[in-house]
């Protein structure tokens, strides 16, 4: 055990998987020398080699669709795309092939290929810095999306990740990748990929969130408990596939749903939730399922940042209005 | 003249024949209604047979839906060829000894993925050629560039291999970039690029092995670019006619690729009218037993489709292919999507 | 008034915008000498030349990125995508260029572009030919996306579109092109973008689909009229932004809600118009909104094409199964 | 050399200093939390000034976020500069009598707009001619081949200027690329491409002049490689020093584009201490003046940033930002979200 931030135990599943397994390499821009702009891949171009720690041109579909063909002939790439808001030139290397690979060719060829990315609104962030796109991968058949929210969480989800036999597309959220540090043990462990962490049991509503919202959604559930609501929070860790079966099942018990997330609220991963929700536990529902996410419209600059994120205060008082419904 | 014997010109003979016979056959089975949309290759098969026959097992080819030669010439069964084409992607499931990729539609995002795979032979030091097929009209695209660059920088084990045939269904090549050859694109990665009368099959296998040689020294990539034609329509939803001369056609169809093979072959005494016919005759007999073949293939299950999207299915695929199933059971009272 | 196919009306918005509007340009791989693979441009390069119709390179992302620079420059480009499964590779251009560049100028540049795209499963396409991923434009701030479900609708959407000053994705749905003929007006008219179409009133059911979905929908609603119930049929027509008013006044009034469309289920349209409907008007609900959607599974190719798309049996069973509920 | 009078070189002299003084400011200001993460010119003034200055009021620039030397040559406020690295989008509204671009972030994704505004331009028979600036891994990417292949299919007035600096973050040229040098990437576009020193500002307008004479000529586009040097870091986020030495930094210092055009005046008679120090004096005047109009400026009224999604606010946007105002009015009970 060891307190660590993001960025350490992240570091530490990348160096201990490519330590326990030869075939998985880092590749990226500015992964090697660098150690990466947010030096989550510091030291292991020393410890691994200039083979296995890439640094590439800058080429975001280029080092998508290498990545392919490497994982196809038995290499586990881990691609870092420096940004989330550029990985749209590799959108089509994405979703036309790295989806599809093991389909097309009926199971000859497979992709078993992480994408890592930092996401996520950053305080003062530039233009295309800040972007919470994961409705676009969730809604790709064949993708996986993971995004931790802890510490904890991104050293077993991405170990799993790698692990994977299909395309993960693994999001960190750049304003977790130091905000604090956590218990994370030393040995390596995994979190079942697909599966959705009940992270505090309740009985009044559910509130469900994951990635960097989960901390103000456990802040506002700490204000709630002095309003005498009893929340239960529930960590979605994977965005796809969904585990219905714990969001049903926590709302067929409160009876009541809030979703958070910072993407857009159009055909976000919220809506695919209240429909969820709305299909199989309708008569549980003693409220409308709401969402509280970003607008839509682009992540304003520093000036106005305050204003697009969904913030403690808007997660506390959105909910009290519901238990009131 | 690169060195071949004379049971390799007549095997070079009888894979253009056979891709000759496939290609028309296909052809009329589409017109028949009992194939879906089929691409021709007829006119290239020099390039397409000369770059492929010249690769050991080992090597690898990723071809694209208009390299049938080079499927051929790989060993690709022909009835999974028509099966594929027939609309059933079982057919697309390479056999596990030969080392063809599963190609893909959209043009020029496939070259990457040979470059990655070559990336990792040679990371695994082994012995591997990988050879990439596209279209002229594919090196407009941005992922042929950046797949380029990167056979460049990382000094890549890949051949290029373009297949100038002169349009993208219909926009001639002068009007698909303004470089005056092909080959000269690949003086922007620091490489070479080699043009070549792609309906010549000796130059095309001759700049082949040069380019494979080079690779094998751990010299790098190569672009190696066929000039040729199609002589067919795009595919069978195109008409050639809207774009294109009947004479333009006809100057191009005396450069056919066999027919020069053949020429070259009867002068050498390679060639009798016996063996032609022989050949032919044969390349027909495959296609017939590849077509009976195909047609009797048991329909593929109805929730066949579920089966590969992931290694391990997903609770939400298998409700829904479990819902599909009770759906086609007609049981409808009690179907409700999941 | 004639009788129009898809391809005619279409191909008659174009030729009489391009009249109308010296500045209408269009531009795509085959659309000029060969008038589109599916002849939608037909003699447009006759009627205006070569600078106003012209055949591009085959770059999807540099027929879309350049169209964003004539549109900056008071041009108005009518792209044509050949079909929608190749619109990735300008994916950056649309959703960080398109969508944005009136927002990141303060409204010095704007961008006026028409993207037109076939779209929706066609009975034995290829691969990457039959893809329904609309969904990831309407999930995109600073995107309209419009898609017609006949010749009609095809036309006045289409010279709304060009008038639109805002980037506009048009998807055309590939099995409706020349699927049936209709009376179209020979003069010119816009459909309002944002605005549903109720097309039959009812009282039982609200049914809601769009584009190639809304023949099967209408042909359900016959069988379920011989089946005594009544429904409520709406053709939304623009998927972005949504007309969220007409859904629910709609579904106020009949308590029930199917959605149909044939893009996979998971974050697709169907979840934003449930999830809206969950919010505002779940006191209404007689029974769950359920979608009638593809699989989240790549579309089969022809031997089992017929499994994936949701036909008029499924629309009928599910309908009369959720009127028991 | 180049046509240019005295007073051109003096004012040449005047943009690198103000350039300089602009950038050396910028950075202090993010170091005190005025400004947010800042990407520093410094060392590449000569690639960014030469090249703009020759232009005509009616040509148009593309910038990213490194050309301040561009954007002040061409005349952009200073306060607008600023005001747009404090997070403030009202200073990327360029003023209207001004033919500067709105600078992208995205690497590489610009000159396809930079293409696309010059192909608009020539359909318009306008005069103009259009500059897309870009650093040298901006090259690897597909959108720059989509870019330069349409300008030369379709003889485009552009010129691309491509600021080789000798770094991406931290990843060197020699790993971008294994072309030998950028300028020969044009011979795959079939047009010209010419490489220069960067950091001689009579060698960046020579070749720039040519350029444009070239483009009004009908003769299509041109690639401009100036060869240069990033002084600083590559933001206000990075520290070089991971990966380069300090060495290199150094003998790059000693070719410092404004120290030898300040040499070249000083023979010329062009340059004196009260000359030099005079222009310093006012460069620092006007970044300081800058400085007090953008911290004065108001800040955005809270909503703004939902004033340009479309021209035509939809009902969505309009509930959202009804949503937001009601909000921040802090009326919790009766806040719901649209
Ligand atoms: C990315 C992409 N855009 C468009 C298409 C549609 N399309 C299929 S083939 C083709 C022309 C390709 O020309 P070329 O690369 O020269 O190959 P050829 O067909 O001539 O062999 C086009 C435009 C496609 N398959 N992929
Ligand atoms: C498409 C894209 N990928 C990654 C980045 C992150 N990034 C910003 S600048 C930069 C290096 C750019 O190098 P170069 O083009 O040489 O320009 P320079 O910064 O040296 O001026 C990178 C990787 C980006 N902005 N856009
Ligand atoms: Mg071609
Ligand atoms: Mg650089």
């Amino acid at each position: 055990m060891s307190q660590m931030n993001m960025v350490q135990s992240i570091n530490q599943a990348l160096a201990q998987e490519m330590e326990r397994d030869q075939n998985v390499l880092v590749l990226g821009e500015d992964v090697g020398v660098d150690g990466g702009v947010f030096r989550v891949t510091e030291g292991l171009l020393q410890k691994f080699g200039e083979e296995r720690v890439i640094d590439t041109p800058l080429s975001e579909s280029g080092i998508v669709g290498t990545s392919i063909g490497m994982a196809v002939y038995g290499l586990k790439p881990v691609v870092e795309i420096q940004f989330s808001g550029f990985i749209y030139s590799a959108f089509e290397q994405l979703i036309s092939h790295a989806s599809r690979i093991r389909n097309r060719s009926r199971g000859r060829f497979t992709c078993p290929l992480v994408v890592r990315t930092p996401c996520s609104w950053v305080s003062r962030g530039l233009e295309h810095h800040e972007e919470s796109t994961e409705a676009l991968f969730i809604h790709t058949p064949g993708l996986k999306v993971v995004m931790p929210s802890n510490p904890y969480d991104a050293k077993g989800l991405l170990i799993s990740s790698i692990r994977d036999p299909d395309p993960v597309i693994f999001f960190e959220p750049l304003r977790l990748y130091r905000a604090f540090k956590q218990e994370v043990p030393d040995e390596i462990y995994t979190i079942p990929i697909g599966e959705a962490n009940v992270v505090k049991e309740g009985t009044d509503i559910t509130l469900i969130s994951y990635g960097a919202m989960m901390s103000s959604v456990l802040e506002a559930d700490e204000i709630l408990k002095g309003n005498n609501i009893n929340s239960e929070v529930i960590n979605l860790r994977t965005l796809s596939p969904l585990d219905k079966d714990t969001i049903l099942k926590s709302v067929k018990k409160t009876g009541k749903c809030v979703v958070v997330h910072e993407a857009p609220l159009t055909c976000g991963l919220g809506a695919e939730i209240s429909a969820i929700i709305n299909e199989k536990a309708l008569l549980n529902l003693e409220a409308p399922v709401i969402r509280i996410t970003g607008f839509d419209t682009v992540v304003p600059l520093a000036k106005l940042e305050n204003n697009y994120i969904p913030d403690v205060r808007r997660i506390v008082t959105e909910t009290k209005n519901l238990m009131k419904f | 003249m690169p060195k071949l014997s004379d049971e390799e010109i007549k095997e070079l003979y009888r894979l253009m024949v056979q891709t000759r016979v496939f290609d028309e056959k296909a052809w009329k089975l589409q017109r028949q209604g009992r194939i879906g949309t089929y691409a021709p290759i007829k006119g290239q098969e020099a390039s397409d047979i000369g770059t492929s026959f010249v690769l050991s097992k080992n090597d690898w080819i990723f071809p694209t839906y208009r390299n049938m030669g080079a499927y051929i010439t790989r060993g690709m069964p022909l009835e999974k060829l028509l099966q594929y084409w027939s609309g059933d992607e079982r057919g697309q499931k390479i056999p596990e000894n030969l080392n063809i990729f599963t190609l893909a539609i959209p043009v020029g995002t496939q070259p990457l993925h040979a470059v990655g795979l070559a990336w990792a032979a040679k990371k695994q030091k082994k012995d591997v050629v990988v050879l990439t097929y596209m279209g002229e009209a594919a090196t407009s695209t941005g992922d042929f560039h950046e797949a380029m660059n990167f056979a460049g920088v990382f000094n890549l084990p890949v051949i290029f291999v373009v297949e100038n045939n002169q349009y993208a269904i219909s926009v001639p090549r002068s009007k698909q970039t303004k470089s005056e050859t092909i080959a000269q694109k690949a003086i922007a990665y620091g490489f070479n690029g080699i043009q070549v009368d792609g309906n010549d099959i000796f130059a095309v296998i001759k700049a082949t092995k040069d380019a494979i040689e080079k690779s094998k020294q751990n010299n790098g990539p190569s672009l190696v670019e066929c000039v040729t034609y199609r002589l067919g329509h795009h595919t069978t939803a195109d008409d050639y006619n809207i774009y294109r001369t009947e004479e333009e056609v006809q100057l191009w169809s005396q450069k056919d690729p066999i027919e020069r093979l053949r020429r070259f072959m009867e002068n050498k005494k390679l060639w009798t009218k016996e063996f032609g016919d022989k050949t032919f005759k044969e390349a027909e007999e495959n296609m017939e037993k590849a077509i009976v073949a195909m047609e009797s293939l048991s329909k593929p299950k109805p929730d066949e489709f579920f089966d590969y999207v992931f290694a391990n299915q997903t609770n939400s695929i298998k409700m829904q292919r479990e819902y599909l199933l009770k759906y086609l059971d007609e049981k409808e009272k009690e179907i409700r999507f999941p």
